[in-house]
């Protein structure tokens, strides 16, 4: 398992990342994994090799506070999502508009899968 | 009269196969500079006639005219030299004819052609007055700018103009588009320009840039012989010695901004040309 | 300036590296990936290759007893060669010429 | 008065960048103002492969998202899997990993400084390096059957072994390119004319690099410390090395760190070769990972970054990868205006782009 | 004219366009010009321009995004053009080729002429494909001039 995680909610998010940043992290990247009904993101930072990451889960259509105001590097990140898994973000510091790595005739948001992943555990 | 035509045509014929031999071996040798085999010597000619036999793509009704005015300017002021005429005069068709070039870069809507020709202007801007400076040293020497004088004098022109013929040899590295001055259009392919001034036009009209570029190169080379006009043998010497120098020139330095090239000629090129001047008082 | 001119006359000198490629050509190493073959004379056709081909670029067929890769889909990893039962897929170090049209390596056992 | 300016597509297809990246240069006169790199040509979206693949599979999907450096790719995927089936793999193995991709960093270092060369104009250096280059690859293709793209990665070891007459080899082919490198390093760090293109240009201060996120040697050049093979994977925890820090944070200073880091390579390639145990290379893996895991290891480019949900299946959930260009991007939108139209090759190549790396 | 297609043969100007490829074929196509290889031996110069050359190198299984550039660089190509595909990816997408961005390989886009397989292939191999590409080439101009003398 993945060691020093704190588990948030979406509306601590900026103040936290904040807290990080005061503590002298880099933000490494961000990671989002469908969880099938909504999605959760890990926020990873990094300081002399030592990891740190905020655990999040919102839904498929909620909006979710940009850390482009703190970190700079994030809105490349962020981007790469609303492409990927089509979630909204609030106030984007680059907003390239959905059009940041996909075009429009390759289907919007290919990594979410709207309908309801029913994985069963064991061979597939 | 016939005489003079009869050289007229054999120049025109001649000079292009002789530019085009030079500039094979000119591929040839910084090939083995970079320890690799090199193209055959023939290359620049099957290059010509491969883009002639290309569809040309015309971008503008003018580009084609702009480039004929180079390449009719070009033969006039290389026959105009072999017939040894005024020289004040054949720098100035020179002139005429890299203008026109540049009018042809300008003429696309381009932007790297469109920079690429700023660049040329800027690189006319360096070699012009060293071009001049010479005249005036022969002048000087001789007393009336034409070729034939330099010809009739006893003694090479080297001993008395020798800084002269170095900020000489700033303007063939211009002119031939090597390393260190090559930001306008130069033949290596990864330039960030793409091909600069040259980037729109396309076959046909590329060939008739190259061939254009043959005389340019015979007669640059032409008055580097001028510097050693007695025996003709040792300034054809000398010639070939200063263009095998530009070869490694060529392979010893990066390619440098327009800023760097514009205070180097200025300041170097034309600083020799008065001290040289200064000397003949 | 003058760094790179020891370099520039010692290549000037020196007989160039290049290696004239069409007349002398270099005997690949042994055992570089070059194209994938079967001996289909003891091919089962169990199909574990296909399985296992990252590229899906084989195809057994155990009725028509055929064993088939498509050299344009196949990325010469080798694990075909690793993981057949019977050790019948060879790697050749010989890399596959190319070509106009793109062409399939079908084998049938008779 | 904006009409002064132009924008300057700095194309899709273009010499020099060998892959396709869109920088649009709103230039005023030969000074860039701002730049607005637009991605996504060579985005092929294989992280959702994994539904398709299982992971043993994968690992040849995951090498080929870069072919500079794809082993490190396939070796952060193997550890993760393997750290997650909590596998311990034999020392020699680790040792050889190590040799391998210290080979690779030599031939991607010596790939860049080539192009490096070529950016500024100086087709001879790029001619040399890229000849001492050949060696290099003329040993991975001994050792590992392909040029460029080294699969010799599996979950649990390696497929392929170096035997001690290939191992001798290795070393003297080492030798050979350290000879030819001590020619050529004088060029690259006192040249009038290549110091004249590269210091002063693309100044980056350590304190924005950090704030930017820049990991690797571009971010080395700027005075970071960050060398994610201090982490200790394989066996970089029995070699000793420090990682190279520059402190002037331009395009020279990037310059001379992937300059020292091709001789560091030589250095602890002859160290582990020297340091090998014998024994066997891999361990046979039953079942299935599960759980998530995270990795981290040490590119050419920089620090790249692996997140891997497995659920048992024999198909991985998520694959999460975030590679070193796609931290060291915001560089060119915060180095780049300001520079000179001739300066923007020099900067773009300057941090080592590999978008099919920031694209995958 | 037997000149111009004689010197067709001997100096094929080649234009390098990656859509999408793990640049490990592009390193292999810069590396063609390296001195071990040396393709300025048969008059190929890597021109960065389309309106140059004559012969345009794809490499990488082309995506959404980059088949109008591609289209439009072929577009740009003064005629008699050839087009070479390098590696498994151009060809038929190779391990890309169940991605949701990727069509698989270039023909979906452009003519191919001449296909290089191999992942990446060899600069000989590369090398052939070139000079494959443009001996086509000539004969496709060859058999165009004999149907407009008919």
């Amino acid at each position: 398992m993945i060691e020093n995680v704190t588990e948030i909610r979406k509306e601590e998010l900026t103040d936290e990342v904040q807290k990080i940043k005061d503590g002298g992290y880099r933000l490494v990247t961000a990671s989002c994994v469908d969880m099938g009904p909504e999605f959760m993101i890990y926020y990873h930072f990094d300081k002399d090799n030592t990891m740190r990451h905020l655990k999040m889960t919102c839904g498929k259509q909620e909006e979710i506070p940009s850390i482009s105001g703190v970190y700079f590097a994030g809105a490349l990140v962020e981007n790469e999502m609303k492409d990927l898994f089509g979630i909204k973000f609030k106030d984007l510091a680059v907003d390239y508009g959905g059009k940041f790595l996909i075009t429009g005739d390759a289907g919007t948001a290919p990594f979410a899968s709207n309908v309801e992943q029913t994985q069963e555990k064991g061979e597939m | 009269m016939v005489q003079t035509l009869a050289a007229v045509i054999l120049i025109i014929i001649a000079a292009p196969i002789v530019g085009g031999i030079l500039s094979g071996i000119d591929r040839i040798i910084t090939a083995r500079m970079q320890n690799r085999v090199g193209p055959p010597i023939l290359q620049p000619f099957y290059d010509f006639f491969k883009l002639i036999g290309k569809e040309s793509i015309i971008v503008n009704r003018f580009q084609m005219l702009y480039v004929l005015a180079y390449l009719a300017l070009m033969i006039t002021s290389l026959v105009l030299f072999v017939l040894k005429q005024d020289l004040l005069m054949i720098i100035f068709i020179m002139a005429f004819g890299g203008v026109s070039l540049i009018l042809g870069g300008l003429s696309v809507q381009s932007p790297y052609s469109r920079i690429g020709s700023h660049r040329e202007i800027l690189q006319m801007l360096a070699y012009e007055p060293v071009l001049i400076f010479m005249v005036v040293g022969i002048y000087l020497q001789t007393g009336s700018f034409t070729v034939q004088s330099v010809l009739d004098m006893n003694e090479p022109l080297l001993y008395s103009l020798p800084l002269i013929f170095i900020a000489l040899l700033y303007v063939l590295t211009i002119k031939l588009r090597k390393s260190p001055f090559d930001f306008s259009t130069s033949h290596h392919g990864h330039q960030e320009l793409i091909k600069g001034m040259l980037t729109e036009f396309s076959g046909p009209q590329l060939a008739l840039i190259e061939l254009a570029h043959w005389y340019e190169l015979v007669l640059i080379l032409g008055f580097i012989v001028l510097f050693w006009a007695t025996n003709i043998y040792i300034g054809i010497a000398i010639a070939l010695l200063s263009f095998v120098l530009e070869m490694f020139i060529d392979n010893i330095s990066a390619r440098m901004t327009w800023k760097w090239m514009i205070w180097v000629t200025w300041s170097l090129g034309i600083g020799l040309c008065i001290a040289n001047i200064a000397l003949l008082y | 300036m003058f760094r790179m001119l020891g370099n520039i006359i010692r290549n000037l000198f020196s007989k160039p590296a290049t290696r004239r490629y069409p007349h002398t050509k270099r005997e690949p190493f042994e055992n570089a990936r070059g194209c994938i073959d079967v001996d289909i004379s003891n091919c089962i056709f169990c199909g574990i290759c296909q399985k296992k081909c990252p590229a899906d670029a084989i195809k057994v067929s155990k009725d028509g007893k055929s064993w088939e890769i498509d050299p344009y889909k196949c990325i010469i990893c080798n694990v075909c060669t690793e993981t057949c039962p019977k050790k019948c897929i060879l790697s050749s170090p010989e890399y596959k010429a190319p070509e106009y049209q793109k062409s399939v390596n079908r084998r049938i056992k008779e | 008065m904006p009409d002064r300016r132009t924008i300057i597509p700095f194309g899709p297809q273009h010499p020099v960048l060998p892959e396709p990246i869109q920088l649009r240069l709103v230039v005023e006169d030969e000074r860039v103002i701002e730049a607005i790199p637009s991605v996504g040509y060579v985005h092929r979206g294989l992280e959702k492969l994994i539904e398709t693949k299982d992971y043993n599979q994968m690992i040849f999907v995951v090498e080929r998202i870069c072919g500079i450096c794809s082993f490190m790719h396939a070796l952060t995927f193997c550890q993760a899997i393997e750290s997650l089936m909590d596998v311990e793999i034999p020392p020699r193995a680790k040792y050889l990993r190590v040799i391998w991709s210290e080979l690779h960093r030599v031939h991607s270092h010596l790939l860049w400084l080539g192009l490096m060369a070529d950016s500024f104009g100086f087709e001879s250096l790029f001619m040399q390096i890229w000849k001492t280059r050949e060696k290099i690859l003329d040993v991975l293709e001994k050792t590992s059957g392909n040029r460029v793209i080294i699969s010799t990665n599996i979950v649990g070891g390696l497929r392929r072994d170096i035997e001690d007459d290939m191992m001798k080899h290795v070393l003297n082919v080492v030798g050979e390119c350290k000879r030819e490198m001590d020619r050529v390093k004088k060029v690259f760090t006192h040249d009038y004319t290549v110091k004249h293109r590269t210091v002063g240009v693309g100044v980056l201060s350590k304190g924005k690099a950090y704030e930017l996120g820049i990991v690797g040697p571009t971010g080395r050049g700027s005075g970071l410390e960050q060398d994610s093979r201090t982490l200790g994977y394989a066996a970089y925890d029995q070699l000793d090395f420090t990682p190279i820090v520059e402190t002037d944070g331009d395009c020279y200073a990037r310059m001379v760190v992937r300059l020292r880091e091709v001789f560091q390579s030589f250095d602890l390639i002859e160290q582990a070769v020297s340091k090998i145990p014998k024994g066997e290379i891999s361990i046979p893996v039953k079942g299935n990972p599960d759980g998530e895991a995270i990795e981290r290891v040490e590119q050419p480019r920089g620090e790249v970054f692996y997140y891997i949900k497995a659920n048992g299946t024999k198909n991985l959930e998520r694959l999460r990868v975030r590679t070193p260009t796609f931290a060291n991007v915001p560089v060119l939108l915060a180095a780049m205006p300001g520079a000179q139209l001739a300066d923007v090759p020099v900067i773009t190549l300057s941090i080592d782009p590999c978008i099919s790396c920031t694209e995958r | 004219m037997g000149i111009i297609n004689k010197s067709r043969v001997k100096s094929p100007w080649v234009v390098h366009f990656d859509c999408g490829s793990c640049n490990a074929c592009d390193i292999e196509i810069l590396a063609c010009l390296t001195p071990i290889y040396d393709v300025e031996r048969f008059g190929i110069v890597n021109v960065g321009n389309p309106k140059h050359a004559d012969v345009l190198v794809v490499s990488g299984a082309v995506n959404n995004r980059n088949k109008r550039v591609l289209k439009n660089v072929y577009d740009q190509m003064p005629d008699p053009k050839a087009v070479v595909a390098i590696g498994a990816c151009a060809a038929t997408g190779g391990v890309f080729r169940e991605c949701y961005n990727v069509l698989e390989g270039v023909d979906k886009v452009i003519p191919v002429d001449v296909y290089v397989p191999g992942c990446c292939p060899k600069p000989e191999a590369i090398i052939d494909g070139i000079i494959k590409a443009v001996e086509k080439m000539n004969q496709r101009v060859d058999s165009e001039k004999k149907e407009k003398k008919e």
